[in-house]
């Protein structure tokens, strides 16, 4: 110690930390310490006026490293590293106590709160002595896109993209682009169809157009092909495909994963007879009967008979959503707001047909969802609170038998078409695509969100948009791609991205190549190659996130995660827990001033 | 109303569609009793007590209706399976042990509930609370006695004892003289896990509850 | 096969007939399977009684009884379903430690120990090793299958139209286990099929036959109400009898249609339809405690020396 | 009277755990003054060798907390954790040191109420159980390094 001068700054946060901590003392106990150059308290580190202290303050020259007993360093601790590396401070070389949230908020009793405190600042002083300048690493991005999906999403984010001036490449499973609202007649809550004819609609505003995307010189389109590998890091990424063409490989710097979701299979609901009773049909199914009848003409008929007009419908609600045992346990978020919308094309095309919606909670989170749900009941659609429990035929027409929850009473009622409102679920193409990029996925198996404030280095040049993320309308969907290509094209357009340099680093002469680390990294950052005739394991840098599992898995202690090294936590380790006075006949062993 | 009374509170309440029209079958009253719950009813425990005794956890019900709409008995009772969910949410307790013990145990609700509720075992375990808080119905006093004096639910008539013979079946164990080793077993077994206790059958009182018993009983293997 | 039969009470006390025609079919004249005679078992225990109240009370009697079979290297068949689903459920509770534990603790006190333990998932079944419940349908339409019971018929009842009712607790015996699809179970009627009948589809076929959880005992007016709706459903499908695998929806069945005053249909147990399609005399099958006559049934079939 | 007063060291991991103590600060909440927190990117860069350095160190008890299974910042780093302090758990019985004294945990950024409640049970229990003395790990040989 004694080698460096650590330059004290405390915060009184306004009164909030000096409220329940005496700084006063714990100032002086802090200056007793030979390494501290100064100690300065202020009234709000991270407002203009506190940032304008430190600015002014480091630049004296006093000190070479920094600590600051605040708040906490995730937050408002970025503002005044910022601030600090202004006035030519590596941030390496800053090191924040949070004795906001882990002293002053959270223990009344004044006292204690300032002896651990104390102890906490103590201990972060030694660890700063021991911290060392670091450079971040720079990596270069390359400027093109991969867009996986050529759904409504993909098309967005390709489209997006390339009016920023970056080639994206959409690559599309099947045949086809425009993915599943391709299919659909009409879209809602706005009664228009799925995918641009009519340029006066909203939703055709929105939606993207096929056209577009195949004309756009900066857009390629790789049909019927699979993503088979995808290497490389942060910036740089090498994917292979498999199409009909061979095998092609593309390198490129952002990717947007759009993958879809799928539709429920409503087999797995054994009691609503889909597949066994003909006139059991899903919205999907209705979506090609309502699309034959307004464009080809042909009739609305039962799927049964084939020529009569039903003259009931009953929509399912909730069909593998919401349900926990045979489904998924998420909302589909779209099922009601297109249920309702093709009962109302039905009632728009045969006003004489009853139609009924089943539900259990009518859920749209869209704007215009409630008045297309007035229009509905408007225009004679009927809602049933219940969900149903089973559907059965008798003498050539399925009945189905439920529980009218407003009226407590149970109904076994005929009709001609049974419409089961099919949810969304995660596709099993998303899983395999989050696999090979190392995303995570949540509980209801779709890709994970992550927390939008993170800056966008943490998602490692890929962004998901759409429906894999979770269940979502056209127009949530197209949003979504927006904000995600917007993302990857400010990447592109920067160049380069710095990451951080506090990830691990390998001492090759005590490393002896075991592969622990190999088998342990999420990322593939660790791999043992052969070096002057011995196994020794390498980093990736660029691949490298620093979490430091691998040198936990070290049993030769070669991996050192930079900036957590093994000295720089054992001096704070030391300090921490007071191992000065331990043992000393147990003195102090247990009163205040030991522990606090 | 005790369980033991349901008959006739059953007799009174059911209709034919399990509606509780104004106009009943005795063209009874137009005007009911005053229904309004006071919250005097409500016990916030009730649902960990449900889960205590083998429940599940009711709080995460749909209200879907499902249960109600395959139930046996809701089509024939006023009691719908998912008002009694509800009432389970609301913690109503006490209105609870005025239901008779009616529910079928065909677990139906189960295959269909989109919840995992399984509605047949909260209210197996809402009767576990109230034989323990408020008494137990006599036909499981008088079915226990029964047991534990023949090993058995019913004791078979001098008839299917000949039919036996005539068919040369094996004798029915509890006929067998070491039988009595099985009754002393099983009379062991109900001491130590207290069920004798909990449902107020004193062993000793063996031969006055069976004497009981075997009233109900000729009458019930009839 | 060795089985050990589970009797239970209603069977012995309402139905012998049912018990007799399961030893029939099963012995040596004709599916030849080995009968083991255990003569300790008490009540499974019946689960309105037991599990309703006491939890832990059931279990250590089911326990009880389950123990018994460990060392016989048979399996435990029950011919009802009551017996079937409470003893199948205490197989599957005893795989949590804890509360086998607690029960053999118990059982300790009787000199009792039970040793089950999971061996595998077949399915939506758990098997557990040495003790396996099996209910007499399953037995049947597993171990000797539709050709194996078809062969043995000498009796064809052809032309016959049966109503099956399998009944609640062979459909759904426990929260995550069922031998059969509930939804859409074939096992009892491949057993009706295999003894030359044809097995009548009718609206709410897997519906309650209205007695269970006791309602029988205490509102038997509610239960005849449950079963009323389900006899219409069978009558309008004209069939000659009705078909189950259970003591008690059989004794539902057939009593609800004294106080329903309905026109009568009569009600077997599946071992009693596959006796007499073996060729069984009737007279031996325990017909005169049914309270439907089964004799019109027995003249359609043509069975020899009608009671 | 002074009540023995137990040394707990929490690691926790950055994403989850630490957030969920800044929240439980954010919230009020309070805990004992018993607790000092050593931040780690990851709860899978805790090895029992860090667990048992606090141990040997004169700490009562140690607490390692992470994100919940299938929420690691790191895809499964917490995952990794979970095998080796189940690993640590047995190493702890065999050197006699009380379960009560070391925990693991998931602790959520939106957890401030779990993270305090873990601490005040933590510091509960090991107060129970007295101060840890360091020499007795060396006696049953198992803090030999």
């Amino acid at each position: 110690m004694g080698k460096g001068r650590v330059g004290v700054y405390l915060c009184t946060c306004r009164g909030e930390i000096a409220k329940h901590i005496d700084l006063d003392r714990l100032a002086a106990g802090l200056s007793e310490d030979p390494a501290v150059a100064f100690v300065r308290v202020d009234q709000e580190l991270c407002g203009p006026a506190g940032q304008d202290v430190l600015r002014a303050s480091h630049g004296e020259g006093r000190s070479d490293r920094v600590v600051a007993g605040a708040c906490t360093p995730n937050i408002q601790g970025l503002i005044m590293r910022a601030a600090l590396e202004g006035a030519g401070l590596n941030k390496y070389l800053y090191e924040q106590v949070n004795i906001r949230e882990l002293c002053a908020w959270v223990h009344d009793d004044r006292e204690a709160a300032t002896d651990k405190a104390l102890r906490l600042m103590r201990a972060a002083i030694a660890r700063a002595l021991m911290l060392e300048a670091l450079d971040d690493i720079e990596l270069k991005v390359v400027p093109e896109s991969l867009v996986i999906g050529g759904g409504v999403a993909g098309m967005q984010a390709a489209l997006e993209i390339a009016t920023r001036g970056f080639l994206a490449h959409i690559v599309e499973r099947t045949g086809a682009l425009g993915g599943r609202a391709y299919r659909l007649s009409v879209t809602f809550p706005t009664h228009n169809c799925g995918i641009c004819c009519m340029q006066y609609c909203r939703e055709c505003v929105l939606t993207p157009k096929i056209e577009d995307v195949m004309q756009n010189p900066k857009i390629k389109v790789h049909l019927n092909t699979r993503i088979e590998k995808i290497d490389g890091g942060f910036g740089d990424r090498l994917v292979t495909l498999e199409g009909p063409g061979g095998r092609e490989e593309l390198r490129v710097g952002t990717i947007v994963v759009a993958t879809g979701s799928d539709v429920f299979d409503a087999r797995r609901i054994p009691e609503y007879g889909f597949g066994v009773f003909r006139d059991v049909v899903t919205t999907m199914d209705l979506e090609r009967m309502l699309e034959q009848e307004r464009e080809i003409g042909g009739r609305f008929v039962r799927p049964s008979d084939g020529r009569t007009m039903p003259r009931t419908v009953n929509f399912i609600q909730c069909v593998g959503s919401r349900d926990r045992v045979k489904g998924n346990l998420h909302c589909s978020l779209v099922c009601c707001t297109y249920a309702i919308g093709q009962a109302r094309e039905i009632k728009k095309l045969h006003p004489e047909v009853e139609v009924y919606i089943h539900y259990i909670d009518l859920r749209g989170p869209y704007r215009g969802f409630e008045e297309h749900c007035e229009q509905a009941k408007a225009e004679g659609v009927v809602f049933v609170r219940g969900r149903v429990a089973e559907v059965s035929e008798k003498k050539g027409r399925v009945r189905i038998r439920f529980e009218d929850t407003d009226l407590g009473k149970q109904i076994d009622m005929a009709t001609d078409l049974v419409v089961l409102a099919v949810g969304q679920e995660p596709a099993a193409e998303s899983e395999r695509i989050a696999k090979l990029l190392h995303l995570q996925l949540d509980e209801d198996r779709f890709i994970k969100d992550l927390n939008p404030n993170f800056p966008s280095e943490y998602r490692r040049g890929v962004f998901v948009a759409g429906c894999a993320e979770g269940p979502k309308g056209i127009r949530y969907s197209i949003e979504d791609a927006k904000s995600a290509a917007a993302a990857a094209a400010d990447l592109m357009a920067a160049g380069k991205i710095h990451k951080t340099r506090a990830i691990a680093v390998v001492d090759e002469t005590r490393c002896r190549g075991c592969g622990r680390c190999e088998e342990a990294c999420e990322y593939h950052a660790a791999r043992v190659v052969e070096k002057d005739g011995r196994l020794v394991s390498v980093r990736d840098e660029a691949r490298c996130e620093g979490c430091g599992v691998c040198a936990a898995q070290c049993c030769n202690r070669a991996i050192t995660i930079k900036h957590h090294t093994r000295p720089q936590m054992e001096a704070l380790m030391r300090r921490v827990l007071g191992t000065k006075g331990r043992g000393a006949g147990g003195k102090g062993q247990g009163a205040q001033g030991e522990v606090g | 109303m005790t369980p033991g009374g349901a008959p006739e509170a059953q007799k009174k309440r059911s209709t034919e569609n399990g509606s509780s029209d104004a106009k009943s079958a005795e063209g009874g009253p137009l005007i009911v009793e005053d229904s309004v719950f006071t919250g005097a009813e409500h016990d916030p425990d009730f649902v960990k007590q449900i889960i205590r005794y083998g429940g599940k956890d009711v709080q995460t019900c749909l209200q879907c209706g499902n249960c109600t709409g395959v139930c046996p008995v809701s089509l024939k009772t006023p009691y719908k399976t998912r008002n009694l969910i509800k009432l389970c949410q609301y913690g109503y307790k006490r209105i609870f042990f005025t239901i008779p013990w009616i529910c079928a145990g065909c677990h139906r609700c189960h295959e269909h509930c989109p919840a995992d509720i399984n509605p047949a075992e909260v209210f197996v375990a809402i009767r576990h609370i109230e034989v323990r808080e408020k008494g137990v119905p006599r036909f499981i006093r008088d079915s226990t006695a029964l047991i534990l004096r023949h090993g058995f639910g019913a004791i078979p008539s001098d008839d299917i004892k000949r039919y036996r013979e005539k068919e040369g079946m094996p004798p029915l164990p509890n006929t067998l003289p070491g039988y009595r080793k099985v009754l002393s077993e099983l009379e062991a077994l109900f001491r130590k896990t207290r069920f004798t206790e909990l449902i107020g059958l004193e062993t000793g009182e063996g031969a006055a509850g069976e004497r009981k018993a075997r009233e109900r009983g000729g009458e019930a293997s009839k | 096969m060795r089985y050990s039969l589970f009797v239970g009470c209603t069977i012995p006390n309402r139905f012998p007939g049912v018990e007799n025609s399961t030893r029939v079919i099963l012995g040596p004249d004709h599916l030849g399977a080995e009968l083991v005679e255990i003569n300790e078992f008490t009540c499974c225990p019946a689960l309105p009684t037991f599990y309703s109240t006491d939890r832990v009370t059931w279990l250590v009697t089911a326990a009880r009884n389950l123990v018994l079979v460990q060392d016989k290297n048979a399996d435990l068949v029950t011919m009802c379903n009551g017996c079937f689903s409470s003893l199948l459920k205490a197989t599957e509770e005893l795989e949590n430690v804890n509360k086998c534990n607690f029960v053999n603790a118990a059982l300790a006190s009787v000199g009792k120990q039970y040793r089950g333990r999971l061996v595998r998932r077949e399915g939506n079944r758990s098997i557990y090793e040495p003790v396996r419940v099996r209910h007499i349908i399953e037995a049947l339409y597993t171990d000797f299958g539709r050709e194996g019971i078809a062969d043995r018929v000498r009796h064809p009842l052809s032309g016959l139209r049966i109503a099956v009712h399998n009944g609640c607790h062979f459909l759904r015996p426990t929260t995550r286990t069922s031998v059969d699809d509930p939804a859409k179970p074939v096992m009892l009627d491949t057993m009706v099929e295999a003894a030359g009948a044809t097995s009548v589809d009718f609206p709410d076929k897997q519906a309650c036959c209205g007695a269970g959880g006791g309602i029988r005992l205490q509102v038997p007016k509610l239960a005849n109400a449950i079963t009323k709706d389900k006899y219409e459903c069978i009558h309008a499908a004209g069939t000659d009898a009705i078909v189950t695998g259970c003591p008690y929806c059989l004794y539902q069945f057939d009593h609800a249609q004294k106080d329903l005053k309905v026109h009568p249909i009569p009600v077997l147990h599946i071992s009693q339809l596959l006796a007499l399609a073996f060729g069984v005399d009737a007279e031996h099958l325990g017909f005169e405690w049914h309270f439907v006559a089964v004799r019109p049934f027995l003249k359609k079939v043509d069975a020899v020396g009608v009671v | 009277m002074t009540e023995f007063q137990p040394k707990i060291l929490a690691y926790c991991c950055n994403w989850c755990a630490y957030a969920g103590a800044d929240l439980a600060g954010t919230s009020r909440i309070q805990y004992p003054p018993n607790v000092r927190i050593v931040k780690v990117m990851c709860s899978g860069r805790v090895d029992p060798a860090v667990v048992m350095a606090a141990f040997r160190r004169g700490m009562d008890g140690v607490l390692v907390a992470g994100c919940h299974p299938g929420d690691c910042h790191y895809i499964s780093g917490n995952e990794q954790a979970a095998v080796r302090m189940a690993f640590l758990r047995g190493f702890l019985d065999e050197v006699g040191i009380e379960r009560e004294r070391f925990r693991f945990e998931w602790i959520a950024g939106s957890e401030g109420g779990k993270f305090a409640r873990v601490i005040q049970d933590m510091v509960d229990n090991v107060r129970r159980l007295g101060p840890f003395r360091p020499e007795s790990l060396v006696a049953a040989g198992g803090g030999a390094r």
